[in-house]
């Protein structure tokens, strides 16, 4: 047992936090960013390029860096605390593990080193008006035809969909019922095929999502990623990944965030002291402290887990990280509003920032109520590794 | 003891609920139900009708208006309101320095201000807090000078809430700086918003919207004759105003109507099989809150009681109104957000304007928008007017003794 | 609306708070009152019955004083803070009641004046071990016979049954199913009549209850309290009476208990000044104000509602007051324990005993769990008076 | 980063389990398990099969006994055997005076004492806490004053642990009352409970046992040589071996076994037409607690991996071990109590034999019994060894820089 980051890990640390963690320090600009274009940097995903962070998921032979679950910890982490508005999440981590883990070889022949390069981004248009948070409810049907399948939904809340070039797109391909986890077929199509409208929003939390529409789409055979009806299994793979990846952002969100009230509370003064010297407040940061620790645990405890072959371990471990995730991002985002006053509930100052990114990872993928449940028909935690 | 509504509090009950539901209008009430905030113009409209009808200002004294009514028909008065999504009087005019000139103007201001307070012919606004002061009041550092028959005004303002929309503000300045106490040396004055050297900066808060300000005083000269009550003792002004803050501070209605929401809404929210409403988890955390609200409901009657049958010294009770009230209008907002799930990421400026067809919004559930704003917006309510942590301080020493 | 007691309520309660008041104060003589006789003071009995106290809830035609549920908090919230053990809630809350309501002329002129005089004592016989806090899980049975009927069954945790003259015991008389709330009768039977076999014990709040067995016990037809079969709607009635009775203790218990933390807190010292000039501490003491306030609060809708015609509204209310009640005597209990520290976990001190009782009451009449799902299927409390 | 155990740490602790289930006596197992106590003789019983296994003192210096394990052998080591319900070696003796000894003591004290203290031969108890102290150990008033060759110890020692089993009792005594500071001039000094002058007086725990002590000091004269270390700097005694005590405070393996237990109960308590365990709401109860157990299992895990890899410079979320592990503690607890329900009032007291026919009990729930005493037994977890508002000043002084 080892909870060390390797040198080859502790130097890719280095190089995302001075990449990373200076990049959105100034609000203003923050704002003017979300404002235009795709709503983040192009300019520095293109240096997310250059470090190499686009491509870390792929295999060495597809031109990737071969990074785990610990790597896209590191880098979602310096994300978190940096309050980072590029699509790392829905373009490499969900995308690219899609991708990795169900791209034929010509998909990653074409896709990865586009995507490595940052000139491609990849959007997962999956969740439906009527799913919540269950990932096989899909009524998006794909339809057998001479030459492939033509592609008929709605999808709602597609994560960075607004400017992605490519989308994969859950259909149901078989099955009687819109819930049964087999039946559901993934494919790689153009974001600008015939037949797909996007309407663009921007998200609570400042980054950018898009409400996707598709109404006759022709796709090829070969658009299909994964296998034909299977596609149940690598979505729910990639999420459990996708879970461990928030954790890290959440637990890299309330590092700063817990820093930044630590601060407020030892330099504000008020009744001419710094409230930090009242016992109260001690008390709360250290609470918030102690919600942190345990998120932070918990999520070397989700990267630990996704890698894992047992696909019902690691659903169970994903989920428990999840309902710790939340509990905490909740308790730690509430209170660091809560302990900064007036300035907290305002746009001009971070900690309202990160509250928000907070207060969404918590629906993200599955509330705690969601969570609970599956953990709970696994039977607990107790006999878990 | 007799713990029930007498016939005729429940005669008058049902005139405020019919009264505020057939005179207030429905688009009105439906936008603030549904978690929006209404403009400018709509809740001078609602005010405007209500004063017409003599309900706008119930609780001041009879002859500016008032209606003479009893702490229990207030409390009736109050709750219909919030539980039928109006747009209560604007507080700064009714509830503030409408109070104050009643209690500490001179005749002739009563008569100038009071009837355009209450007919909310002016907007008026709050100009307490101070930058780095928070909830420390006394240490305030805004200057009014004496120059001949003027003050001249110099200092900042913050937290003053739709000072945007402001024709007045009253401000707390500090008069004589050589005073003993912080408290003292501090006076109530009522400045014209279109004064030159006034500049107003709104906030933007974590729900997208404006509804703080900062307001800037730059040699600002208004009469002397603005002063509110005696010279240095504007404190007596501000600690009369703040006591009257406490009546609605539970703000029980306004939970159980958003309760009623999200009981109605989450029946067709789709989750499995059927409706998130389906899942005893979500239905149990409902009523979870209902009863700690029906238990605050019960807390505030007796407030009311007492304050009826013994006047001026109240229940110990009613010091947890406050924090107890934030709690639970917190606690609504985050089952609000809980049912929205996934599709309260997607965000919509609350000031845009919402288009007819709901299901046309981009996640298709219309009523999923505000629930993100509304939980982040509705974290004030715990930090504003003392925080909760300066409120149980306050109940440490003056309820507990400490 | 009026929430002052009445000239008479108000005399009720001084006599009876100079009665029992200081009657426990000494721990160490309740010890001994505890460890002999019936398990409390006989002599304090009878001085209830002096009172009145016993004749409380009882008509003025059979000899009581028409007392209701706010006279019944008056008695309850003084045997909450005085840790009185005498066996108000079972005997005159709970037995006087079904008496009073269900009990026939000749049940009311035999029973009520012994009871109103103190010397005699009744307890209810109905939990069973399969029933948990289901009121209608009847399994025990009563056969019609020539003479009457015979009842067969176990009941468990009967309060103060132990030292009881005489039983109301419910038993099945008809329909098919265990559990349903039609065909339950009550009888009244001695203690002491063949059959019948108890076995005592102390409970963890240091009061007795019994189990007791029913081996062929035979009764007359008299015997019966109530209406034949329709047991069910007398015991709903009778136990809705009984909760707000232990709303009323536990806001006597916890005023007591959180009196006695103010005091502590104030006179106690450590590292040289006294432990309540901590603000954590003074704010845990705030947090129970509140806690205790608002079962106070409900204290008082759950006496409007005792008596309310309407079963369906009783009976969320009452669930309502529980829940309550249950959430605040939890946190005031812990809380007084942990502000005390070792000496609030001894017996040589009272608040130690306050807490054992207020957790004893939450699980009395239904946990919290239980009575959520009450207030759930009556559709929640905003519709409510 | 490799957050799995090797294969010779899982090799280790399959090798820990079985040694635990084999050779410790089962009905010693299953009375812990029950959430009964263990009487005096199981204890030193179990104890002893540990020693003659080398398993009571591993984490002795190699010299005295140890077995020179890594801080994760000792960590698994440790689980297995509370999630195992195995009584752990007498703390007193192993992880406080013991260690002591071994770190302070001369070489004729170490021969004298530890290889009975490891084997239990002699049963200590600690002398810290005093009337009136709490956690404010410097402030402690039992005075030893030398006369010759002997000390004269006078005062008054609480919360004196399993005292009243004790055969000797270790006392932090002050030895030089003119100290500038209230840690200096106090020293640790070894006291036979049989000497003339020490009265015990057990205390009466809420849980109807008997668990802690007062214990008196007249006139007590013990040799000179018992003392422990240097005169005078006792303190450094304390606080080493209050650093001890660190390693296991968080009870994951005891709060394990509770766990288990509730799960494997709950499906066969009776409750409406099925078990309780049929109910989601007390379901996820459990499973609420179970995550949190594994979060600090991971967060004990990475203190421990710290500790072997840095040593000394413990890793900061080590503080967090005590708070977090007793409100689970207790947390369990609650779930019993909760599950027992209305067959949780019959009390037994936990001293008497339970019989063998667990229905023959009063309420017919044998399993129940326990459950009151056990939840008011825990409330002292989060009191003693410093209260959790003690850990969060600490914490919020050693770790946050306040």
């Amino acid at each position: 047992m080892d909870f060390e980051y390797s040198d080859e890990q502790r130097m890719l640390k280095d190089s995302i936090d001075r990449l990373i963690g200076p990049a959105y320090d100034d609000l203003g600009k923050r704002k003017a960013t979300q404002a235009q274009g795709p709503g983040f940097s192009e300019e520095l995903w293109s240096k997310y390029a250059e470090l190499g962070l686009t491509a870390l998921p792929f295999s060495e032979e597809d031109g990737g860096f071969g990074g785990g679950p610990v790597e896209t910890m590191v880098v979602m982490e310096a994300i978190g605390r940096g309050l980072a508005l590029e699509p790392y999440l829905a373009s490499i981590v969900i995308a690219g593990n899609l991708l990795r883990l169900g791209g034929t070889a010509g998909q990653r022949e074409a896709c990865i080193p586009k995507i490595a390069d940052g000139s491609l981004r990849v959007a997962f248009a999956h969740v439906e008006r009527q799913a919540r948070y269950d990932l096989f409810d899909v009524g998006t049907h794909a339809k057998k035809t001479d030459h492939g399948y033509t592609i008929e939904g709605d999808k709602s809340v597609v994560l960075s969909g607004d400017s992605a070039q490519k989308l994969i797109v859950s259909a149901r391909t078989s099955s009687a019922s819109r819930r049964d986890h087999h039946g559901i077929t993934l494919f790689l199509v153009d974001a600008d095929a015939p037949g797909i409208s996007r309407r663009d929003f921007p998200t609570q939390d400042g980054q950018r999502g898009a409400a996707i529409s598709f109404a006759g789409v022709d796709v090829p055979e070969s658009a299909i990623v994964g296998t034909l009806d299977h596609g149940g299994e690598l979505i729910a793979h990639v999420i459990d990944i996708a879970i461990a990846a928030v954790c890290s952002e959440a637990v890299g969100a309330m590092t700063s965030l817990h820093a930044l009230t630590l601060d407020y509370l030892k330099t504000r003064k008020q009744f001419g002291v710094p409230i930090g010297s009242f016992q109260v407040l001690q008390h709360k940061a250290v609470d918030m402290f102690t919600a942190l620790e345990q998120a932070r645990s918990m999520t070397y405890f989700a990267a630990m887990m996704a890698t894992s072959d047992d696909p019902r371990e690691r659903r169970r471990a994903l989920s428990a990280a999840k309902v710790q995730i939340n509990n905490s991002a909740k308790f730690v985002g509430e209170t660091a509003v809560q302990l900064h006053g007036g300035i907290g509930v305002t746009m001009e100052y971070r900690a309202g920032h990160y509250f928000k990114r907070l207060t969404m990872i918590q629906s993200l993928f599955g509330d705690t109520d969601h969570h609970m449940r599956i953990v709970d028909h696994a039977g607990g935690m107790l006999e878990t590794v | 003891m007799d713990l029930r509504f007498t016939p005729e509090e429940v005669a008058f009950r049902d005139q405020m609920r019919t009264f505020f539901r057939e005179n207030i209008p429905a688009d009105i009430r439906n936008r603030l139900g549904s978690g929006r905030h209404v403009n400018k113009e709509e809740w001078v409209e609602s005010q405007r009708i209500m004063n017409r009808h003599g309900y706008a200002v119930p609780h001041w004294p009879v002859e500016y208006g008032g209606r003479g009514w009893s702490p229990i028909q207030l409390y009736i008065y109050n709750e219909e309101m919030m539980s039928e999504n109006c747009p209560t009087p604007l507080p700064f005019n009714t509830h503030m320095v409408g109070p104050v000139i009643a209690a500490f103007g001179t005749e002739a201001q009563k008569a100038q201000y009071l009837p355009r307070i209450a007919n909310i012919d002016d907007w008026w606004c709050q100009g307490f807090s101070e930058p780095g002061a928070g909830s420390d009041l006394a240490s305030l550092k805004t200057k009014a000078v004496r120059e001949g028959e003027e003050w001249v005004i110099n200092g900042q303002k913050t937290w003053t809430t739709l000072g945007q929309w402001a024709d007045w503000i009253f401000v707390l300045a500090r008069t004589n700086p050589e005073a003993r106490k912080p408290q003292e040396g501090i006076s109530f004055i009522l400045v014209d918003m279109k004064t030159p050297g006034v500049t107003v900066r709104p906030i933007q808060l974590i729900d997208g919207d404006y509804e703080v300000n900062e307001v800037w005083f730059d040699d600002v000269r208004v009469p002397y004759g603005n002063l509110v009550g005696t010279e240095n003792r504007g404190w007596d002004c501000a600690k009369f105003l703040l006591g009257n803050e406490r009546s609605n501070i539970a703000r029980i209605g306004a939970s159980k109507a958003r309760l009623r929401r999200i009981r109605e809404i989450a029946r067709s929210v789709p989750a499995g099989d059927g409706a998130l409403w389906d899942s005893e988890a979500f239905r149990h955390k409902v009523a979870a809150v209902e009863i700690e609200l029906k238990a605050l409901e019960m807390t505030q009657l007796r407030v009311v009681a007492a304050e009826r049958d013994h006047g001026n010294k109240p229940n110990p009770a009613s010091s947890i109104l406050k924090i107890k009230g934030s709690e639970i209008q917190q606690a609504t907002t985050e089952l609000a957000l809980q049912m929205a799930g996934p599709f309260a990421l997607a965000y919509h400026d609350s000031n845009e304007e919402i288009p007819e067809g709901r299901n046309d919004l981009p996640d298709g559930f219309g009523w999923a928008d505000t629930a993100a704003p509304e939980y982040f917006n509705y974290r004030k309510v715990s930090i504003y007017g003392g925080s909760n942590e300066i409120q149980r301080n306050i109940i440490a020493k003056a309820v507990l003794g400490f």
